[in-house]
């Protein structure tokens, strides 16, 4: 059995290190204006939090084994070695303080996707064992358990069952060959329901074949937010396997961000090869049904509603005309935050920072940003799309004493969906 | 007793070719090594294309956000001003142009001194400001190393130096034009090894940037 | 056209571009606060013309901006010396020859009257020896 | 030789009035370059001038500067002084020749110790004696023991004052200029290839007039005459600033008399009077005439880059080196492109795969 060790890390960043990494260090200017996008500098003032800053372990190892001046420095001893204080002190640096919101890599001057970096930095962080405990504990349950929030198949089931006689919809379940797999993070199993049945809702009515996967429902990946890729592997084999065994044509990111980043865009990277079925997000789902006229919906709220974008999905996913769509069906009051799709704030607790128990007061405080930013609009309920940001968003209004309803995008649809009426019967 | 045009002599000859040897090489070297690091082949089905959004990054990078820029406008004014002074001062002055036309085999018109004297102007102011902000702003204090400092002077004496030289504040002349071409020899010389090198390499950041974003459908 | 056309310069002057004046207006700004100091507080100027960077055509624009004025004197000293006034009252230009005809001195002086103009008192003292001789011989005859 | 009386004496022998001596101080005064306010001064000085006695010696010289000053206005205005200085010993003008002459010298010397003028163009070779002698005396030995009891030196034309033509690269003769070898006595260097003729004479008249060496730069040269760049007195300044310049020697640009900067014009480097006192009596001068300033009253002007290229082009074939280091970068980068691929592809064979159980740090 293999161990930590601080070798390892250099080793796992040596391995991360590729042209655009060496272009971006290249070009940084230390023009500081990183700090300017980034909430945990905004919020909390301190330098540190400047997102090139948090890179510095990876440009030491970049410099001294990638550079013709860093290679001589090191040789004459001259070079400032990684060592295993400094990255047990940016652990901070690298997890508490960056939800891989990507903000600063879309306002670098010079074209640095800093985001970019820090995914492969944490894979040094991990590799050299200085990666935070809870983001440990969540991989960890969902390699052994299935889910980072220890959801069982079986709690999976009772919520079907519940759901199920609740609403007289039929949540299938290994349907083989159809059109869509759907996933479900374990927020949406556990905190929000509403999700699966409007899912069902809505694929009623719009006649969608799909089904959930007994050996593939999580959708999460706490390799990506821990920044393992062998990790991250081991759990979208799974769904990838899941999706195979089922003869699935697409399979359904479910509302959550990094989901959609893990099987989206790292799943094939990560198993090596191209995916045999298309992956994509409810919203995107959601609109094309839109467009196709499949749904419609009705007495459309006249409070103002504003949507948070959650980055995962606008800025790292390009789904950001098709909300707004969206929320035009369920509202005539719908109002955009100032800074908002590509250039949104993040809720702060992405990239596994909501795992994260050492980050939990620091991102209370990167709250605020997002705080300001929904009062700004004057909305009377906010919309997302991401039950990550949806539950960090609850805590934050909650530890500021805010009353303000939260909603998933997609049981908004549900709850406006036209139904036709017609005896209810099972697909096909 | 010759020193002045000792000097203005090998500034012009021996030292010229030791740094354009240097620089030439230097930059070569350096795209190489940056280039030999590769791309993994991405695998994810993509929703838009690289090439075109990555080529228009390059220009849009250019443009800042307008909400960033309320929060940090010096950075921007200061980099602006700077930017296009030193690429005023650099290409459009009549005599740098014959050193373009004697190394390329072409040249362009260069425009009234007088502009190129504004701009130069422009571009020392917008140094000064940075350094005064680099020293002020504590974010920039924070990620400042002493190669930030090195590189600000490198930059700053050339423009400083063709200043006085092309006001002819110190004399003899020959000094001062020795000691304006040394001064950019120092600057082609560290160049390829500092991160001057994003005169070069922010083409590749801007691209790479725009190109991951781009295949994402995200225009960045 | 071009203002440089003068007499005996048209060959070099017409190829000089409009508005390009050299040192024809600056000179002529000097000459024009000289006067101010000379009606002021009384000091005269003295330019040395063959100290001005002058281009092709400038000393004729120059001569034909100050003009033809009241006065015009030859002194045959050394060679010949002309001491014309311009047309602005006060200000001459002064041209000295030597016996080869070749100019030796060019100058433009901002004053009430040339000192060369005047008679010089080593010259009277002379002249005033002179005089008595001349006298000594009309009134005894000569020797 | 050196007599005693005064040029106020000389001229009111030959019946020159005091009319006549104040236009020939004016004359002087312009000649000298002095400010004509300074012509009183000039003036009273004069008066008292007596007549120095010069020695002029020519070392490794092509004869241009002696070309240069006989062929000035003459007779004329300086014919006057050269009338009132004792030439006594120029082995080009004088009729004397071989031991008379070298008589006539050591005479000079011996009757005029410590206060005679000592005139030198050419440069000295160090290396070989024989390269250059007079007499079968060497230019350096004749150069030291002339110079011993010299009251100050002129080091007429750049070859005397820097070494000039015949110390160009690869400099054969070990050829030095005059204050290479003479360190303990006044010396002007009036230079230009060759100087300007009344230069010469003015600064000749300079230290007959007030019996002392003028202002000089910091290459020893007389301020008045070299204080000021041929380029800040150019009457073709302004196209520069306007960026108006002529591209080839018969473009419109050229005719038009636009600046020569593009054409090799050195004039921004060089210091010297070409554009007010201009040459060939006031007639013209080589910018007026069409052509860039050499450089050539600056020290090594022969090495410092082609005549016909602008001053900020390098000595050296650019491009030359730039093709030559871009062939050398390409080879360097491809090694250094190896080295880094390489590291690369031992780190990801030394991958270890991370697995749940190791992401604790175990220590």
């Amino acid at each position: 059995m293999s161990e930590a060790t601080l070798e390892r890390g250099i080793n796992a960043l040596k391995e991360q290190i590729d042209a655009p990494v060496a272009a971006f260090f290249s070009s940084c200017v230390s023009c500081g204006m990183c700090a300017e996008a980034c909430l945990f500098y905004t919020e909390t003032g301190d330098p540190k939090y400047t997102p090139i800053y948090k890179l510095e372990p990876l440009r030491r190892v970049w410099e001294s084994e990638y550079t013709l001046v860093g290679k001589i420095k090191k040789v004459l001893g001259l070079n400032k070695p990684v060592t295993d204080e400094l990255l047990q002190e940016w652990q901070e640096l690298l997890y508490d303080s960056c939800t891989l919101c990507a903000r600063c890599s879309m306002i670098c001057p010079v074209g640095n996707d800093i985001v970019y970096m820090v995914r492969k930095a944490r894979e040094g962080m991990v590799a050299s064992g200085n990666s935070p405990e809870g983001v440990q504990g969540a991989a960890t349950r969902a390699v052994t358990i299935g889910s980072p929030m220890g959801v069982k198949l079986s709690a999976l089931e009772a919520q079907i069952r519940h759901i199920e006689a609740d609403s007289g919809l039929k949540i299938p379940m290994d349907v083989e060959g159809a059109d869509y797999l759907a996933l479900l993070s374990s927020m949406e199993i556990m905190n929000f329901p509403e999700y699966l049945e409007g899912l069902a809702k809505i694929f009623k009515q719009a006649g969608v074949s799909w089904t959930l996967c007994s050996t593939a429902f999580e959708a999460t990946n706490s390799g990506i937010q821990i920044g393992s890729s062998d990790i991250a592997r081991t759990l979208v084999q799974r769904i990838v396997d899941g999706a195979e065994r089922l003869k699935v044509k697409n399979v359904i990111s479910p509302e959550c961000g990094h989901a959609y980043t893990a099987i989206r865009w790292e799943g094939p990277n990560l198993i090596g090869r191209r995916l045999p079925f298309r992956v994509i997000h409810i919203l995107e789902l959601l609109d094309e049904l839109r467009a196709a006229g499949r749904i419609k919906t009705k007495d459309l709220e006249t409070d103002c509603y504003t949507f948070h974008d959650p980055c995962s999905i606008a800025r790292k996913g390009g789904i950001i005309e098709e909300p707004r769509r969206l929320m035009n069906m369920v509202t005539t009051n719908f109002v955009d935050m100032k800074e908002h799709g590509k250039m949104a704030w993040c809720c702060g607790g992405g990239g596994g920072v909501s795992s994260n128990e050492d980050a939990d007061s620091l991102r209370i405080k990167a709250f605020k940003r997002k705080r300001d930013q929904i009062a700004e609009t004057g909305a009377d309920v906010l919309v997302t799309a991401c039950a990550n940001c949806r539950l960090v968003i609850e805590e934050g209004l909650e530890e500021y004493r805010i009353e303000l309803p939260v909603v998933g995008l997609s049981e908004l649809i549900a709850d406006h969906l036209v139904v036709d009426e017609e005896p209810p019967e099972t697909p096909e | 007793m010759n020193e002045p045009m000792d000097f203005l002599i090998w500034t012009r000859g021996t030292a010229f070719d030791i740094a354009v040897t240097i620089f030439v090489i230097g930059v070569i070297l350096r795209l190489f090594e940056i280039l030999a690091l590769g791309r993994k082949q991405n695998l994810a089905e993509p929703k838009g294309s690289e090439f075109g959004p990555g080529m228009k990054t390059i220009l849009t990078r250019s443009i800042p956000d307008l909400g960033t820029f309320r929060r940090q406008p010096l950075t921007v004014v200061a980099g602006y001003m700077f930017h296009i002074g030193l690429l005023v001062s650099l290409i459009m002055f009549v005599p740098h142009i014959e050193l373009f036309r004697a190394t390329f085999g072409f040249s362009w018109p260069g425009l009234p001194t007088p502009i190129v004297d504004a701009a130069a102007v422009l571009a020392i102011v917008g140094l000064l400001a940075a350094l005064w902000h680099r020293i002020m702003n504590p974010v920039m204090r924070k990620i400042t190393t002493w190669e930030d400092w090195l590189v600000w002077t490198l930059t700053f004496l050339p423009i400083l130096t063709g200043y006085l030289a092309y006001h002819r504040m110190v004399n003899p002349y020959p000094v001062i034009l020795g000691l304006h071409i040394l001064s950019v020899e120092a600057l082609m010389i560290a160049f390829p090894f500092t991160k001057l090198m994003h005169t070069f390499t922010v083409f590749l950041s801007r691209w790479y940037n725009g190109a991951m974003s781009g295949r994402r459908g995200v225009e960045s | 056209m071009s203002v440089f056309e003068q007499k005996g310069s048209e060959a070099v002057s017409n190829r000089v571009m409009p508005g390009m004046t050299h040192n024809t207006l600056p000179l002529l700004h000097e000459v024009r606060h000289a006067l101010e100091r000379l009606l002021r507080t009384g000091d005269s100027t003295i330019i040395d013309l063959r100290a001005i960077p002058f281009g092709p055509g400038d000393e004729e624009r120059l001569l034909s901006l100050l003009g033809e004025g009241e006065v015009v004197a030859t002194l045959d000293v050394l060679g010949r010396t002309t001491v014309r006034e311009s047309r602005f009252s006060g200000v001459w230009i002064v041209d000295h020859y030597n016996s080869e005809a070749e100019r030796i001195a060019f100058q433009l002086e901002v004053i009430e009257i040339p000192a060369l103009l005047r008679a010089q008192t080593e010259d009277m003292n002379q002249s005033l020896d002179a005089l008595d001789s001349v006298l000594n011989t009309e009134t005894h005859g000569p020797e | 030789m050196a007599e005693n009386s005064t040029l106020g004496d000389s001229l009111r022998r030959h019946g020159v009035s005091r009319r006549g001596f104040l236009k020939f101080c004016t004359a002087t005064a312009s000649l000298m370059a002095l400010p004509p306010s300074m012509v009183p001064a000039i003036a009273a000085a004069l008066e008292r001038a007596r007549r120095p006695s010069v020695i002029w010696l020519s070392f490794q010289e092509c004869t241009g500067c002696t070309e240069s000053l006989t062929r000035s206005h003459s007779p004329s205005v300086e014919s006057l002084i050269f009338d009132h200085i004792s030439l006594d010993y120029h082995h080009t003008l004088q009729a004397a020749a071989g031991e008379a002459a070298e008589a006539a010298r050591e005479a000079a010397m011996h009757e005029n110790k410590g206060n005679y003028i000592l005139v030198v163009d050419g440069s000295i070779p160090l290396g070989n004696p024989g390269y250059s002698t007079i007499a079968g005396i060497s230019n350096l030995q004749m150069l030291e023991e002339t110079a011993k009891d010299a009251a100050a030196i002129v080091a007429v034309g750049t070859c005397a004052a820097f070494g000039g033509l015949p110390q160009a690269n690869p400099n054969p003769t070990g050829a030095v200029s005059v204050s290479d070898i003479i360190k303990d006595k006044p010396i002007i260097n009036v230079s230009g290839c060759p100087p300007i003729p009344t230069v010469i004479t003015g600064v000749l008249a300079h230290f007959l007039t007030f019996g002392a060496i003028p202002e000089l730069d910091q290459y020893n040269r007389p301020k008045v005459f070299y204080g000021q760049s041929i380029h800040d007195r150019c009457y073709r300044r302004p196209f520069y600033d306007k960026g108006l310049f002529a591209e080839t020697f018969d473009d419109e640009g050229a005719k038009a008399g636009w600046c020569l900067y593009k054409l090799g014009c050195k004039g921004p480097m060089t210091y010297n009077a070409c554009a007010t006192t201009k040459w060939n009596q006031g007639t013209s001068w080589p910018v007026e005439s069409g052509h860039g300033c050499l450089g050539c009253s600056e020290p090594r002007f022969w090495d410092a880059g082609g005549f016909y290229n602008a001053l900020s082009v390098p000595i050296s074939d650019n491009s030359q080196t730039v093709a030559f280091a871009a062939a050398a970068g390409l080879v360097l980068g491809a090694a250094a492109a190896g080295l880094n691929y390489k590291t690369k592809d031992e780190a990801q064979k030394a991958h270890g795969t991370v697995t749940i159980d190791d992401l604790e740090k175990k220590s």
